[in-house]
């Protein structure tokens, strides 16, 4: 690790403040953050520890809808009763994020405003229609995540809270890296009020959805009814561990597998 | 890997050759590019900083166009070393058709990484580099743009 | 303590291991525990090229950075005359012509030829400063082309690892009658042929390498802590061959080592960077690895291309076995590596059957890799898989059951001593009663009907035998000699009673998890009479142990074990001596026995501890007769390997959507010999099992065959085996003795890694073969299954 | 940047004066001497450096010093009650399920975090809460055996005899 300097601010006017330095990097709980600066790879100026900020972690049920806030831990979201109970396969989702110490650590807007193309919280975030709270703003689930590693966050704007819709039926069903325990490939398929919504991570660059799927599952939410769609291995991603032929083809056996078990 | 792509420019053919082989042009379409030094007619020496997610490195290095066929394309290509994180360098092989006022652009690009990057990171090399491909032509394709074109 | 020590049945029971206390309690003392007063540190700059031309070094900018003691390259090295690492077999080829062995320096100098390979080292006041200080090294590389793998290693226009191996050939080495097995494949019913590979692995043990290298001006003495599975083999390489150092100034530790499975038997260039270092800077200098360091620069294992025939006469008895063999040698001769796949691999060719002509050649090649040698098994896991899986395939092709086939070509319980054709004479087994005993436990009779089962849930399940011959208790100088080893393979032991009559017991067999002070205590309790807790084993320290080999190829307990009974011995034959004349009596109607020395035929008797004291204390010792003292030493070379052996079944289902795999069951049933400890010798057999799944199943090193660049160069991806990737396995033991050691002992640890491989293979493809599958690469991830599956489909459906 | 760090360990305050950059790994390692807490790895996947952090497991190399201050860190120093084994520790022993111990002091410590978030852990649930612990010796069998038994020891249940018959133990050192 190289040197740096080490911030806990208590404010987020403070906090984002020191964003103006752009070597500064927010940690969260550092689970990946922390990794790559001990393998030198990024030298930041300042680190900012977001973990003494008042108000950013916690789960509140808000009428219809569950809000995370943006610093609570994977293990909390996991055990959650709230969220097992207005997002059930959120919490199921969260409990398969990383190692048990890892969940112990790593919170959800660490997770998101990173959105590694093989993270989990993205594809539940987009098939769950939810909108990222930060401090500037209110940003829907379709816009936040907008490629590689990058979101709609703008310089300075740090992720409050996320808030999740009450879901009718929901399942996320991953199919992990043996090494690393990312997704290989994931399917996040939720049927929401406002319709179904497919969210595939792991495949490509950045978590995307199926549209075709979402229109044959509106029709009819069966398994069957997808298990012809097939999406187009083009882009996707591909590497040691899976080719683009290999991740286009466990979209569709996963997106049918999670709409089996949505019941 | 490799990587290929298309882009329609609404600009005619001379003058997209003579933005690709202009240092201001590709200084503003490299991603990351924080300078960029003239060498020769067909060499530059260059700065790049690399940003993918939590990783950030800095490339030293060079970049040259060789296989000029003006003004239907050339190869472009650069590499750089970027300390404990080892090297990069990539190039693309790049076509220019005219087509009525317009011209369609198409390229080849292939990419490694060796060091760290390559040891740590073996699973993002393919999205990155093609990331970096696609950046570099969609700047430039801005860069073409009616008004960028004339006002530059 | 209340669960008692004394009177336990010490061979044959399991006692709990002694050294889980301080384990449990974070309380081992492993070598980057020990600080030394003045440390500085150690980082080493690796290259991250694969084949490169160094034109420059400058290391001057990094000199002058804050904290730095002192910056050394190769020039510094040389300048001191310091050699390179040696190889310890000389291999020759068919025709006699010995390998082609070129440098391997501490540090290089011109060249750089694979992906971690040193090139400096900084030493500062902290890691971190010489870290900051490494990177200001600027080095002036010219990147050449690189080769990865040896079949495109041996392509003409390769690029060229070393110009002293044209071609890229270490050696092309043979073994066996070539005209006997041509003309049996000439008179064949049938012959089987299969290529395969077995994938590179690396070996991972859990604690990264690390040494310490201290420098004491005052004595001129040289301190080596290091991560080592053989402290006396390390200071006779390094001081000897490297460093010129007497073995009288050279002290080498090896404390508590956190897992080795052969990654730690070898000399390493930094235990002799930071030993050399240290006398120039006057300070103690310690190394640790990053992990990412020990992917690039911990000896790899296996790494074989092979093509195999097996011949069989019209009842299926098998006529000849032809095997070819490509072994990547990577880009160095590490210290084992050239024997491992010869005389570790084509003498066990004959595995557990009649076979009566056998040949094989290997040819060893050079690449830019980093270096490969034994890893857990060396040789015997590579010669299990290719035979298992064509006896498999020659089961399948005839329509024979796998376990028959193997039954009619097992050497016979009776037919032991056994000579093989391929150099090796098995002194006992019982092979199929081994298979047996693991085909009842797997439910193997029974498996039909599950696979029916599995298949109604649209699963493909499958079944997979392997047996196992390997050769352990490594090894017996006089024949290894004969082979090319440059070194004898004995061990030693020192037996010290203690005034007392307590017993320290110092041993050439290193312990870096093999559980030997409770087994070796096991055994001196056993056969002196006394409670082990009056017992002490001291072993890794050469300060303290007259000689040893170390500890891997099984051989600790058939090796170290023997020739600490041989101490014992003489212990025994002193303290008759003492006793007759304590006892008054004959020497020659002296018995011992539970610790006691008695006058045959009387109630007369002394206790070890009273001759013990007697020894010390020798007020009236006939001086002319008898020397005070009890403390013997004993060296034991065995006369020949010990052959373990033994069948394991795996049972195995695929999920054809994804090619996902669960390992649903594991039965190993082992031949280790006699057992001195049941707990432990389980716990190496799980050990050894989830090594050979791993690398069946999830192990596979990957280097980018353009670039030579290591992809998995970290846990990110390379697929290390995690706890739900098992089931609980479920073991037995069959006893057969060892006839040549005092033991009857046969060794445990690599067997699991040996047989697993192959059982797990053949499930695969017993899962797989109505598809037509005859063969799936290791490790079979799930894309591998998934397109092997789709293939198949595919073909079917256009035939 | 030079940071003095004040937290309790095993129960007893520490300050260590350290740098920005330095992991608490480090700080227990090399300021305190608590080297039973092991490091594995440089990606934070192996598992050997797990210690509780208010009561809760995660991965001491993955956490600057600097975020412990004023938090209670449990390593594997601190779990026995003076020479006396944890329940956990002795499961351990009993069952045989370490063997060159240097994943052990992250798999106790893991699996004390199991038993405190799930009494009554099943094989199957043990197996998949290891996911952050590796170890190359054991093959894990002897591991998941000795945290079935320990948890059931920490219940206040008498456990099933070990598989490996009783325990012809001999005196802690």
């Amino acid at each position: 690790m190289y040197e740096f300097d080490y911030h806990r601010p208590t404010s987020l006017d403070d906090a984002a403040g020191r964003l103006s330095d752009e070597d500064a990097k927010l940690v969260a709980g550092g689970m990946t953050l922390i990794p790559t600066l001990k393998l030198r790879l990024a030298k930041p100026t300042q680190l900012i520890d977001l973990g003494a900020l008042p108000g950013l972690t916690g789960i509140t049920e808000d009428g219809d809808s569950v809000v995370i806030g943006g610093m609570t831990r994977h293990a909390d979201v996991n055990r959650s009763e709230v969220v097992k109970r207005v997002v059930p396969a959120l919490a199921a989702m969260a409990g398969l994020i990383g190692d048990p110490a890892v969940r112990n650590r790593g919170t959800i807007g660490g997770s998101i405003a990173n959105n590694d193309p093989a993270a989990d919280y993205p594809a539940g975030v987009v098939a769950l229609n939810a909108t990222v709270r930060t401090n500037k703003r209110e940003i829907a689930a379709d816009d936040f995540f907008t490629g590689l590693f990058e979101t709609a966050l703008e310089p300075g704007e740090i992720v409050t809270a996320v808030r999740f819709p009450k879901v009718a039926m929901a399942n996320y069903q991953k199919f992990r890296n043996p090494a690393s325990r990312y997704a290989i490939v994931g399917v996040f398929v939720a049927r929401t009020s406002a319709g179904v919504r497919v969210a595939v991570t792991g495949a490509g660059a950045s978590v995307f959805r199926v549209p075709a799927m979402e229109a044959a599952l509106t029709a009819s939410f069966t398994a069957d009814a997808i298990k012809d769609i097939a999406i187009p291995d083009d882009g996707l991603n591909s590497d040691i561990h899976a080719s683009a032929e290999y991740r286009a083809h466990l979209v569709t056996v996963m997106a049918r597998r999670a709409v089996a078990a949505c019941g | 890997m490799e990587m290929k792509g298309e882009r329609r420019i609404p600009a005619p053919r001379q003058l997209v050759w003579e933005r690709l082989n202009d240092p201001e042009t590709l200084k503003g379409c490299i991603p990351g590019c924080e300078s960029i030094e003239k060498i020769s007619d067909t060499e530059f020496t260059a700065k790049v900083v690399a940003r993918v997610g939590p990783v950030k490195a800095s490339f030293s290095g060079k970049v040259t166009l060789s296989d000029l066929d003006p003004p239907s394309g050339y190869t472009i290509s650069g590499e750089g070393t970027g300390g404990v994180a080892g090297f990069a360098k990539g190039s693309a092989t790049v076509a220019l058709e005219e087509d009525g006022a317009e011209t369609v652009l198409r390229y080849g690009a292939q990419g490694q990484v060796g060091g760290k990057l390559a040891q740590i990171g073996s699973r993002l090399i393919d999205a990155t580099a093609r990331k970096m491909a696609d950046e570099f032509f969609t700047r430039f394709v801005g860069a073409m743009s009616p008004e960028s074109a004339t006002g530059s | 303590m209340a669960d008692g020590s004394i009177g336990t049945p010490a061979i044959g029971a399991s006692v709990r291991r002694r050294e889980d206390y301080r384990f449990l309690t974070g309380q081992g003392t492993y070598t980057d525990d020990i600080n030394r007063p003045g440390q500085v540190y150690a980082y080493i700059l690796r290259s991250p090229h694969a084949n490169a031309r160094i034109g420059g070094i400058d290391t001057s900018a990094a000199a002058s950075s804050p904290g730095v003691v002192a910056v050394f390259t190769g020039k510094d090295l040389e300048a001191d005359g310091i050699g390179g690492l040696p190889c310890g077999w000389l291999i020759n080829s068919k025709d006699g012509s010995p390998m082609a062995e070129p440098p391997h320096p501490v540090l290089v100098t011109d060249r750089v030829r694979h992906v971690g390979d040193h090139i400096a080292v900084v030493i500062a006041e902290t890691l971190g400063q010489a870290r900051d200080a490494a990177e200001r090294i600027d080095i002036d590389y010219a990147v050449e082309p690189a080769v990865v793998d040896s079949v495109a290693a041996l392509r003409p226009g390769a690029p060229l690892v070393w110009e002293q191996a044209p071609g890229n050939v270490c050696y092309d080495w043979h073994l066996g009658d070539s005209a006997a097995v041509e003309t049996a494949i000439g008179k064949a019913a049938r012959v089987v042929k299969l290529d395969l590979v077995n994938n590179r692995l690396v070996p991972n043990a859990m604690e990264p390498r690390a040494a310490i290298g201290e420098f004491n001006r005052a004595t001129g003495e040289y301190t080596l802590y290091t991560t080592s599975q053989n402290p006396h083999v390390i200071r006779l390489l390094m001081g000897a061959f490297v460093l010129h150092i007497p073995e009288a100034r050279l002290r080498v530790v090896a404390p508590d080592v956190g897992g080795g499975f052969g990654s730690k038997i070898y000399h390493y260039a930094e235990e002799a960077i930071v030993t050399w270092a240290a006398a120039k800077v006057r300070r103690p200098i310690k190394w640790t690895a990053d992990r990412s360091e020990s992917f690039m620069s911990d000896a790899h294992g296996r790494d074989h291309v092979t093509h195999v025939e097996l011949a069989l006469d019209a009842d299926a008895k098998f006529l000849a076995l032809k095997v070819s063999t490509l072994a990547n040698m990577g880009a160095y001769l590490s210290t084992f590596s050239t024997c491992i796949p010869t005389y570790l691999y084509g003498t066990l060719l004959a595995g557990t059957y009649t076979t009566p002509a056998i040949y094989v050649e290997t040819k060893a090649v050079f690449t830019n890799t980093v270096p490969v040698d034994a890893y857990r098994g060396a040789g015997r896991p590579e010669a299990t898989f290719l035979l298992e899986r064509i006896v498999d395939l020659a089961a399948d092709e005839l329509g024979i059951d796998p376990a028959e086939l193997r039954r009619r070509n097992f050497i016979a319980r009776d037919a032991f001593p056994y000579q093989t054709p391929v150099a090796l004479q098995y002194d006992s087994g019982d092979y199929q009663t081994t298979l047996d005993m693991a085909m009842e436990a797997a439910g193997y009779a029974g498996f039909e009907a599950r696979r029916r089962e599995a298949a109604g849930r649209g699963k493909l399940r499958g079944i997979g035998i392997a047996t196992y011959i390997e050769a352990c208790g490594i090894a017996p100088s006089a024949v290894v000699g004969s082979l090319g080893a440059r070194a004898g393979l004995f061990e030693s032991a020192a037996v010290r009673v203690h005034p007392t009559g307590s017993v320290s017991i110092l041993t050439g067999s290193h312990s870096h998890g093999q559980g030997h002070e409770t087994t070796f205590a096991q055994l001196v309790s056993d056969h002196l009479g006394i409670p082990i807790d009056s017992i002490e084993i001291v072993h890794g320290d050469t300060a303290k142990i007259p000689y040893g080999m170390g500890t891997y190829g099984s051989r600790s307990l058939a090796v170290g074990g023997s020739a600490i009974i041989k101490a014992m011995d003489k212990v025994i034959a002193k303290g008759r001596k003492i006793a007759a004349h304590l006892l008054e009596a004959a020497e020659a109607d002296i018995e011992f026995k539970d610790g006691e020395f008695t006058v045959a035929g009387t109630d007369r008797s002394k206790s070890l501890g009273e001759v013990a004291l007697t020894a010390y204390v020798p007020h009236n010792f006939p001086h002319d007769e008898l020397e005070p003292g009890l403390d013997e030493t004993a060296f034991y070379d065995p006369k020949n390997f010990t052959f373990p052996s033994g069948a394991h079944i795996a049972e195995i289902e695929i999920d054809p959507d994804t090619g996902h795999l669960t390992v649903l069951n594991f039965t190993a049933s082992d031949d280790f010999g006699r057992i001195v400890n049941p707990m432990i010798v389980a716990g190496q057999v799980h050990g050894g099992l989830a090594q050979g799944i791993g690398q069946a199943l999830l192990e596979g090193c990957v280097y980018d065959t353009e670039t030579g660049q290591l992809l998995t160069g970290s846990y990110n991806d390379y697929a290390m085996p995690r706890a739900a990737d098992f089931p609980n396995f479920v073991l037995s033991t069959h006893v057969t003795l060892c006839t040549h050691n005092p033991l009857g002992v046969k060794g445990c640890g690599e067997a699991g890694a040996i047989g697993a491989p192959a059982a797990i293979a053949n499930a695969i493809v017993d899962a797989l073969k109505h598809l037509g599958v005859r063969h799936v690469e290791m490790p079979a991830t799930p894309e591998r299954l998934w397109r092997t599956i789709q293939e198949h489909q595919t073909r079917a459906a256009a035939d | 940047m030079q940071k003095t760090v004040s937290l309790t360990v095993n129960g007893k305050p520490a300050t260590a004066t350290v740098e920005g950059r330095t992991l608490l790994v480090q700080l227990l390692r090399e300021n305190l001497g608590l080297t039973g807490t092991h490091v594995g790895c440089d990606t934070s996947q192996c598992g050997a450096c797990v210690v509780h952090v208010d009561g809760e497991a995660i991965k001491a190399c993955t956490l600057l010093a600097v975020q412990a201050e004023g938090r209670n860190v449990l390593t594997i120093e601190g779990v026995a009650d003076g020479d006396t084994l944890h329940p956990m520790q002795e499961a351990f022993r009993n069952n045989h399920a370490l063997q060159c111990g240097f994943c052990t002091p992250g798999m106790v410590m893991s699996a004390l975090d199991l038993v405190k978030n799930n009494p009554k852990p099943t094989e199957k649930e043990v197996r998949e809460y290891l996911e952050g612990n590796l170890c190359r010796c054991t093959g894990y069998h002897n591991i998941v055996l000795a945290i079935i038994e320990g948890a059931t020891v920490m219940r206040g249940e008498t456990p099933p005899v070990a598989p490996h018959g009783p325990a012809h133990g001999v005196a802690a050192e």
